[in-house]
């Protein structure tokens, strides 16, 4: 894949260089773990990308292409899936790749003790990886899955060494084996990861590069979750790349002689869903209505500083198959009393609260500080007084991620805005399926609107079990249409992914499946 | 000189309650009311503070903000007090072995630093602004009894204390007539340190995410709020900041005096 | 003789005041200094004493004009700093009023004696410790490496007169050297300055107390409110005083004045009492016991501060309780007055036990007895004006402020001879011996019949000790109160006791008449006390 | 009484501190409603699932009669066994080790940095005019009056952006640590000037800095010799405090400037409710706090013995 990359200077980079040790700092949390396979939240797949390869990614145009496969086959049935890897590729720990290393990684991820959740989701239709030969295996599916390339193009589901693997869960996390152009050299807790070249690093695809490895030395990965002072930082020299980017850092970023990598996520949109299955927003009417109060257009250019573009989609600018309409989504306060009128909630209260058979008005959205940044709370709380105006009573809750996921859970939401980033359309089912409302063993359900319309479970399952290509966009494009229709979900913009770098970083741009930058190609102008 | 530093005493005061009072006087505007159009503007004649990320005039923000950063400032000193004087007079009168034992545990709160406390508390209750006022009451409770058990057993000790004793006062006179009335000045000048001590420590918490949710004018929170934006707009930051300072610096001024003309 | 080794003519110093104002400290002093003899300087506070002698060494901080102001051969009136400081110490060295507070508590003994001497740290230590010996310092090598809260008040003032001594001045000031010495070191120490005069050193003593002057001054010159009212040799001056400031001083020393006789002549500043124009002892004595103490004691943790004392105060008599620092007669009194709870031993009050007890079970005797202390500021609520505080204890706590005890207010301040204008103020606003007047007027509010009076004139001047002293006397022979009356003043005991008795290290080592202890002590540690006193009249 | 009967009650004293601590910690984690595995496992919103929440009754003996939990959890104490975080899922003890060193270098930088900065100020003020001395009382009212991450916000803008002289964040060099230790220190040397002033000022004005004039000695050496010793004294009294303020400052501090420490692992613990790591932080700070109180103890005793012997209140 591939960002808009603005470059620092302008100039055309000269002759890259070898040498040096980029400094990375981080938004994110600390990951609790470097495997992706444990858990797998986004910032693992954004370091992991550095160290660790996946059987597919995806090229510029977003196709799936192969990356440690060499070749890939699908049955007729759908059922049986053949792959075989790249020869002449080894692990950082000297081990070769072989057909091995697919099944103990597709088993690693389905074994409950790595307590894997992206992953596990990503591979639940293999039933069984049978070895062919040496270089070559089987995977043996439950159903067919259209999305089973782009679910292994996923760092979440990356190949590591089965030697690696067979270690301790704790002891991986620590050191995750691979064959990614740089390794895990060591991890100081809460301070750096320190990540280093990679010397027998061989590229598995075809590639114009004089030296397989990579120029950098290595790369120091620090988390700096204060964002001015992580900007300050860039700012000064002591770091070169930075990600979660302020919006109005962004902007300001071009005047500073500091270029931009803007690489929106795959996946959903960012967007925000209403909880249909309860009063209020089990009201087609009170949904529309609350869409309607709000300024999302104006909130956006506010605090995005144009670096965020509106989206009207479920899903991602980056997916093909995304659908989107504008025209849904116009403001209006005046549609939005009359939409509430309509509803019945006619009455109002001392607070000017609207009022319906003696209930308030009253929404809850729980936001968890964790995953929306600053500028995300702050348009919410713009949506809260702008709600506020034509009756609702919304109430923000700030918690930690922990109190977030319970509230979720125990259903105490009205509205939420929960990210989601997986590769390619098949996102739809995973959020908006009947059968995501069903909370999985962790108490986790990605069906946050509800949404429960049989026609739209059966068109996103046969949008996953066709072969036809052609089919495949047809259905996608009817669910989505039935779902922005009936106001389940308020699109936002892309799942923001900026990064900044330095003047003297070149070659930057290189994305992996998920959107995260590589550094293979990246150099220091020394 | 005297009568200079009185009156900025008195006008300082003045603002500050009808800030907390009726902020409405200073700032006649809505310090919740959005407006995305003006997003950003630097301090100009029209918003002397200008405005924040969601076009929010600061200036009222930070008026109004007087009434929840001090209201949390008060309860918080108030609870802390209210604990410290039970406390104090307990050490200071009840039979030697509940001393040594409340003492005990005094000095184990006391070996915790104020912000841990108030952060091992916020753990157990969950952040928000009540847990705030809880969390830097209990943790400054400590310090204050120490400090009113020091000042009660010198009282107690004190030659003038013999002197009405050996006149034969009794015990209910002595404590209303020397005990109360010397124990109250000092405590005032306490609470008046305390407020401004209290203010800090509440706003940390805001700041560190755990006080006042926003959007909420508490000072701690719109610096929170405003230091995202650092680069951008250093005024979120710098007006929230002084209020902070003004208010803590102002109320150690108060108190420092109110000491000296006690002793 | 040779030429003096300070002279000085019209030295005037002013400082500062409120509003632009100056305060004329010093007015016209003129004197001189010999070497070889002893100049002493006496007044009441504020006279303007010290700050003489700091002039010497350009040290008052104020502005100073004088005709002459010749220090050793050179010229003062114009010195700079860096001349100062070579004078300093070197020529001219001075003890230090302020004895217990002269020396950095946070500092060896050695240091601040010898850190201004041009050595090497070890050889500064040595001459410390040489200089430590010369005044008779016990273990002065212990002493030398120790600070001064470890040191008797009686071993900081050698400790300043070895630092004085250092560098073999010319001239030596002694401010007030022995203001806070029992008598005697006092002995001790003024011996060693005399010693000092026959090295042949120049030196300047400085005391509010004319009979230790006498001792050993060759001659005295008299000041007040900043000037000197009268100088000349002390033979002259003790002998024949011409000035009635200085007749006044000289009756105001109590040793050997008789009981009741008055230690206060009429002048334009100190009130009269005309009632007391006889020394007649008008007291009808029937022997009853006001106070009866058996068996006390008292320890402080291992230390025995009492030990197994008794005594009685017959009624309408004084108990004088003399004693060394340290000797346990503050404790004695806490004792009596029920402050402190004795560990064996009771204390009656005209036969009625009053200690040990519950403070319930004794609140009627209270009314009878009173105390009085050295340092009575610290016995008045802060807060209280001096109408406050009296009606506070004429209405036994119940209020503060009520009108209906005004009357007996004006009494009890007419009773000490108190001006009705101090009712508005706070005793901090008052005079030490305004202050000490309103601590008896307080006590005597309840109309006790036995005082308790513990150090009640130490602080005070001579001359106001006096007017304190014939205020209690008169209040005797008005009210037959009984006094317990603890002092390490010999001289003030002598005046006003009746029966003497003596501790020593917390025990009681000799109970008898007045006149019995003071002529003819029986104990060797009365006796030793006694040959200490100073006594011009000699 | 000698040094090490002095010492033994000291440590004694010390230890039932630290007992009283854990008592009332291990008290605490009871209290909370609820199932206090889930407590551990950081709260109702951690999902932890019944395997885990098994584990961690297991691991904390929580099936076991109330009192044999609290011998066990003193057993442990004594051998140094904090728990084990269930945020990172490693040793209590061995993260406060590592993050130790940071903090440590932190506080100790920033308190040396205040008291310098605190002598000077009471220095020049206690030398200044009246005009001076106003002036001086409110700069250090004012400096003892700005929180830490204001202060750390300002001096990022300040010297980071602005004027590009100092690094905004730590970069393991000299000049990362200059702006976060200041930010620390700079409140810190408020509270420090006013007592110090106050206490200098008395000094020399006291008795025997007049007899040391007398003696010869210039301004400097008065200020030098008397005043600084009896500054610090009362300065030195207030480091127990001093260090306890310094750990919470930290706490913002870390976080600012992005450092790694205690405190901001203490952060980072209270936002998932890790209790094994609140607690252990909790139990250690008071350990440090102790520490420190022995040190000035003996520091004191050293620049003025008599007042050691004599205060035993
Ligand atoms: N630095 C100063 N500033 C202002 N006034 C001063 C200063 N030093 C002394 N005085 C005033 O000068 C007068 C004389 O003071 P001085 O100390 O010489 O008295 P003294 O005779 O030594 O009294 P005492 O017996 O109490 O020591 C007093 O009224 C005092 O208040
Ligand atoms: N509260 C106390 N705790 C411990 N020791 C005490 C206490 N009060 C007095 N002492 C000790 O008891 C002894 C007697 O003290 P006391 O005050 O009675 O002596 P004093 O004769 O009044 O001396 P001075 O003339 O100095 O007033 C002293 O050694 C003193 O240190
Ligand atoms: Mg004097
Ligand atoms: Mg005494």
């Amino acid at each position: 894949g591939c960002g808009n990359t603005d470059s620092a200077d302008g100039e055309p980079a000269g002759e890259p260089q070898s040498g040096g040790t980029l400094m990375y700092a981080s938004g994110d949390a600390e990951p609790d773990c470097l495997d992706p396979h444990y858990g797998g939240n986004y910032p693992q797949g954004l370091i992991a990308t550095q160290y660790l390869e996946t059987l597919f990614t995806k090229d510029e145009n977003g196709e799936t292409i192969p990356w440690l496969a060499e070749t890939s086959e699908v049955s007729d049935d759908g059922l049986t899936h053949t792959i075989s890897v790249t020869d002449g590729i080894t692990f950082h720990d000297g081990t070769e790749l072989t057909s091995e290393a697919i099944k103990a990684n597709i088993e690693h991820l389905q074994d409950p003790e790595t307590a894997s959740s992206t992953g596990f989701l990503a591979v639940e239709r293999v039933e069984e990886v049978e070895i062919v030969d040496e270089l070559t295996a089987d995977l043996h599916l439950s159903a067919p899955d259209n999305a089973i390339e782009e679910s292994l193009s996923m760092h979440w589901t990356a190949i590591q060494s089965p030697d690696a693997l067979a270690r301790d869960v704790q002891e991986n996390c620590a050191d995750p084996v691979g064959t990614g152009p740089f390794k895990v050299d060591s991890w100081e807790r809460e301070q750096q990861i320190n990540l280093v070249r990679n010397e027998d690093y061989v590229q598995p695809v075809e590639n114009d590069r004089a030296e397989e490895v990579a120029y950098l030395d290595g790369i120091t990965w620090r988390m700096i979750p204060e964002a001015a002072t992580r900007y300050a930082a860039l700012q000064s020299g002591e770091v070169h790349v930075i990600d979660n980017a302020q919006p109005d850092t962004i902007q300001s970023a071009e005047d500073a002689n500091i270029g931009h990598l803007d690489a929106p996520r795959p996946g959903a949109s960012n967007r925000v869903e209403l909880n249909s299955s309860q009063a209020p927003f089990d009201d087609q009417l009170v949904r529309e209505a609350f869409m309607r109060a709000v300024d999302v257009n104006g909130g956006i250019e506010a605090l995005f500083f144009d670096t965020a573009p509106r989206s009207y989609s479920l899903l991602s600018s980056v997916e093909p198959l995304g659908y989107s309409d504008e025209s849904l989504f116009t403001q209006g306060a005046d549609e939005a009393n009359e939409l509430l009128d309509e509803a019945g909630w006619t009455e109002r209260d001392d607070d000017n609260v609207r009022m319906k058979d003696g209930e308030r008005l009253e929404i809850v959205m729980p936001v968890s500080t964790n995953q929306s940044v600053p500028a995300e709370q702050s348009l919410f709380e713009q949506f809260q007084a702008q709600a506020s105006e034509v009756g609702f009573d919304m109430q923000i809750n700030l918690l930690d991620l922990s109190s977030w996921y319970a509230d979720l859970a125990e259903h105490n939401y009205d509205l939420v805005s929960a990210p989601y980033t997986k590769v390619g359309p098949s996102t739809l089912r995973t959020l908006y399926h009947s059968d995501s409302i069903e909370p999985a063993p962790s108490g986790y359900f990605a069906n946050n609107a509800q949404v429960d319309i049989p026609e739209v479970d059966q068109m996103l399952v046969d949008a996953q079990e066709t072969t036809d290509e052609e089919e495949r966009a047809e259905l996608y494009e009817q669910a989505q249409q039935r779902i922005l229709e009936d106001y389940y979900v308020l699109p936002l913009y892309d799942q923001q992914n900026h990064f900044l770098y330095a003047s003297d970083v070149q070659g930057m741009g290189e994305t992996s499946a998920i959107a995260a930058p590589k550094y293979y190609n990246v150099w220091l102008d020394q | 000189m005297k009568r200079t530093v009185k009156i900025l005493a008195a006008l300082f005061i003045g603002v500050v309650v009808i800030a907390g009072l009726f902020p409405s006087l200073l700032a006649p505007g809505d310090p919740l009311a959005v407006n995305p159009a003006e997003a950003f503007q630097s301090p100009s004649l029209h918003h002397p503070f200008g405005t924040d990320e969601s076009g929010r005039d600061v200036y009222t923000r930070v008026i109004h903000g007087t009434r929840d950063s001090l209201t949390i400032g008060l309860a918080a000193t108030a609870l802390g007090m209210g604990i410290a004087i039970v406390l104090g007079v307990i050490t200071a009168f009840a039979p030697r072995w509940i001393d040594s034992v409340v003492l005990r545990v005094l000095e184990v709160l006391y070996a915790i630093p104020t912000l841990l406390m108030a952060l091992i508390i916020i753990a157990f209750t969950g952040p928000g602004t009540m847990p705030a006022i809880i969390a830097v009451g209990l943790s400054t409770a400590p310090g204050y009894s120490r400090l009113i058990r020091t000042h009660l057993r010198t009282l107690v000790n004190s030659e003038m204390f013999d002197a009405v004793t050996v006149l034969g006062h009794s015990t209910w006179h002595k404590v209303r007539n020397h005990l109360i009335p010397n124990t109250l000045s000092t405590l005032l000048a306490l609470i008046t340190l305390g407020i401004g001590q209290a203010v800090i420590w509440a706003s940390a918490l805001s700041f560190l995410g755990l006080g006042t949710p926003p959007p909420a004018p508490e000072w701690g929170a719109m610096l929170a709020n405003g230091r995202t934006y650092l680069h951008l707009a250093w005024w979120l930051t710098v007006f929230p900041g002084l209020a902070i300072v003004t208010i803590a610096a102002g109320a150690t001024l108060l108190g420092r005096s109110a000491t000296r003309s006690t002793s | 003789m040779t030429q003096p080794a300070v002279e000085i003519t019209n030295l005037s110093v002013s400082f500062p005041g409120p509003k632009k104002t100056a305060i004329e400290a010093v007015k016209n002093v003129s004197l001189t200094l010999t070497a070889g003899r002893v100049l002493g300087i006496v007044g009441e506070s504020g006279s303007g004493k010290s700050v003489t002698a700091r002039s010497l060494l350009g040290l008052t901080g104020g502005r100073v004009t004088a005709d002459t102001l010749n220090i050793l051969g050179a010229d003062a009136r114009h010195l700079t700093d860096k001349q100062w400081r070579e004078i300093r110490g070197s020529q001219v060295a001075m003890i230090l009023q302020d004895a217990l507070n002269s020396l950095d508590p946070l500092r060896p003994i050695h240091r601040e004696i010898a850190d201004s001497l041009p050595l090497n740290k070890n050889q500064r230590r040595h001459a410390a410790i040489e200089a430590l010996e010369q005044v008779d310092m016990p273990d002065p090598t212990l002493r030398a490496d120790q600070r001064s809260p470890q040191l008797s008040g009686g071993m900081r003032q050698r400790a300043l007169i070895a630092q004085a001594m250092i560098s073999n001045p010319a001239v030596v000031i002694a401010d007030e050297a022995t203001t806070a010495l029992d008598t005697r070191l006092t002995r001790l120490v003024l011996d060693q300055l005399a010693d000092l005069a026959a090295q042949g050193i120049a030196l300047a003593m400085i005391s509010h107390d004319l009979a230790q002057i006498a001792q050993v001054a060759d001659d005295i010159i008299v000041m007040r409110h900043g000037e000197i009212v009268e100088s000349g040799p002390t033979d002259a001056m003790l002998s024949n005083p011409t000035h009635a400031y200085t007749q006044q001083l000289l009756a105001a020393i109590p040793s050997g004045v008789p009981r009741f006789a008055p230690l206060t002549r009429s002048t334009d500043d100190v009130a009269s009492f005309h009632n007391l124009s006889t020394a007649e002892d008008t007291r009808n004595l029937t022997g009853e016991l006001a106070v009866e103490v058996t068996g006390l004691s008292k320890n402080f943790g291992d230390h025995a501060a009492v030990n197994d004392v008794s005594l009685n105060v017959p009624k309408g008599t004084t108990l004088g309780l003399v004693g060394e620092s340290g000797s346990g007669k503050t404790t004695t009194a806490r004792m009596i007055l029920g402050l402190t709870p004795p560990d064996a031993g009771r204390v009656s009050i005209f036969g009625k036990h009053f200690a040990p007890a519950r403070e319930s079970d004794r609140a009627d005797l209270r009314e009878k007895i009173g105390a009085i202390y050295q340092d009575p500021l610290a016995s008045f609520d802060p807060r209280y004006t001096v109408s406050q505080v009296l009606t506070n204890a004429l209405s036994r706590g119940q209020t503060s402020r009520s009108r209906q005890y005004r009357h007996r207010v004006t009494e009890l301040l007419d009773m000490v001879e108190l001006d009705s204008t101090v009712l508005t103020r706070h005793p901090m606003e008052l005079s030490g011996g305004q202050r000490q007047r309103l601590a008896i007027a307080r006590a005597l509010a309840p109309a006790p019949e036995v005082l308790i009076l513990d150090e009640p004139v130490s602080a005070l001047d001579v001359s106001v000790q006096a007017t304190v002293l014939d205020l209690l006397d008169r209040l005797q022979l008005d009210t037959g109160t009984s006094y317990l009356f603890i002092t390490h003043d010999l001289a003030v005991v002598e005046h006003m006791s009746d029966h003497i008795a003596v501790m020593h290290q917390g025990q009681l080592v000799e109970t008898g008449s007045a006149d019995q202890i003071i002529n003819r002590p029986a104990h060797p540690y009365s006796q030793e006390l006694l040959a200490a006193a100073p006594d011009w009249r000699v | 009484m000698h040094i090490v009967s002095w010492l033994a009650r000291r440590v004694g004293a010390a230890a039932i501190l630290l007992w009283l601590v854990a008592t009332v910690i291990f008290i605490a984690i009871r209290m909370i409603p609820g199932d206090p595995a889930e407590a551990i496992m950081g709260g109702p919103g951690s999902q932890a699932s019944a395997e885990a929440l098994e584990t961690a009754r297991e691991q904390y003996h929580l099936n076991e009669p109330i009192l044999v939990q609290y011998g066990i959890y003193l057993g442990q104490l004594i051998t140094g066994d904090l728990g084990t975080s269930y945020a990172q899922q490693r040793p209590v003890a061995q993260i406060m080790a590592e993050m130790l060193p940071a903090t440590l270098q932190l506080t100790l930088i920033a308190l040396v940095l205040a008291w310098l900065i605190a002598f000077v100020m009471a220095a020049i003020a206690a030398r200044s005019n009246r005009i001076g001395q106003v002036m001086g009382t409110i700069i250090e009212v004012i400096a003892a009056a700005v929180p830490h991450f204001w202060l750390g916000a300002m001096l990022i803008i300040i010297f980071s952006t602005w004027l590009g002289w100092l690094p905004a964040v730590d970069t393991g060099t000299v000049q990362g640590i200059i702006l976060p230790a200041f930010t620390l220190a700079i409140p810190l040397s408020g509270f420090l000037a006013q007592l110090m002033r106050d206490s200098l000022m008395t000094a020399v004005n006291s008795p025997f800095a007049l007899a040391a004039r007398a003696r010869g000695a210039s301004e400097g050496q008065v200020f030098f010799r008397h005043g600084f010793r009896h500054a610090a004294l009362p300065a030195l009294n207030l480091t127990g405090w001093a260090v306890a303020t310094s750990i919470s400052g930290a706490v913002v501090v870390e976080e600012v400037f992005a450092r790694p420490g205690l405190g901001r692992s203490l952060l980072g613990a209270v936002l998932s409710r890790d209790m094994p790591m609140v607690t252990g932080i909790a139990l250690f700070s008071a350990l440090i706090y102790m520490v420190v109180m022995l040190i000035v103890e003996a520091v004191e005793a050293i620049i003025n013995p008599a007042a050691a012997r004599g205060d035993d209140q």
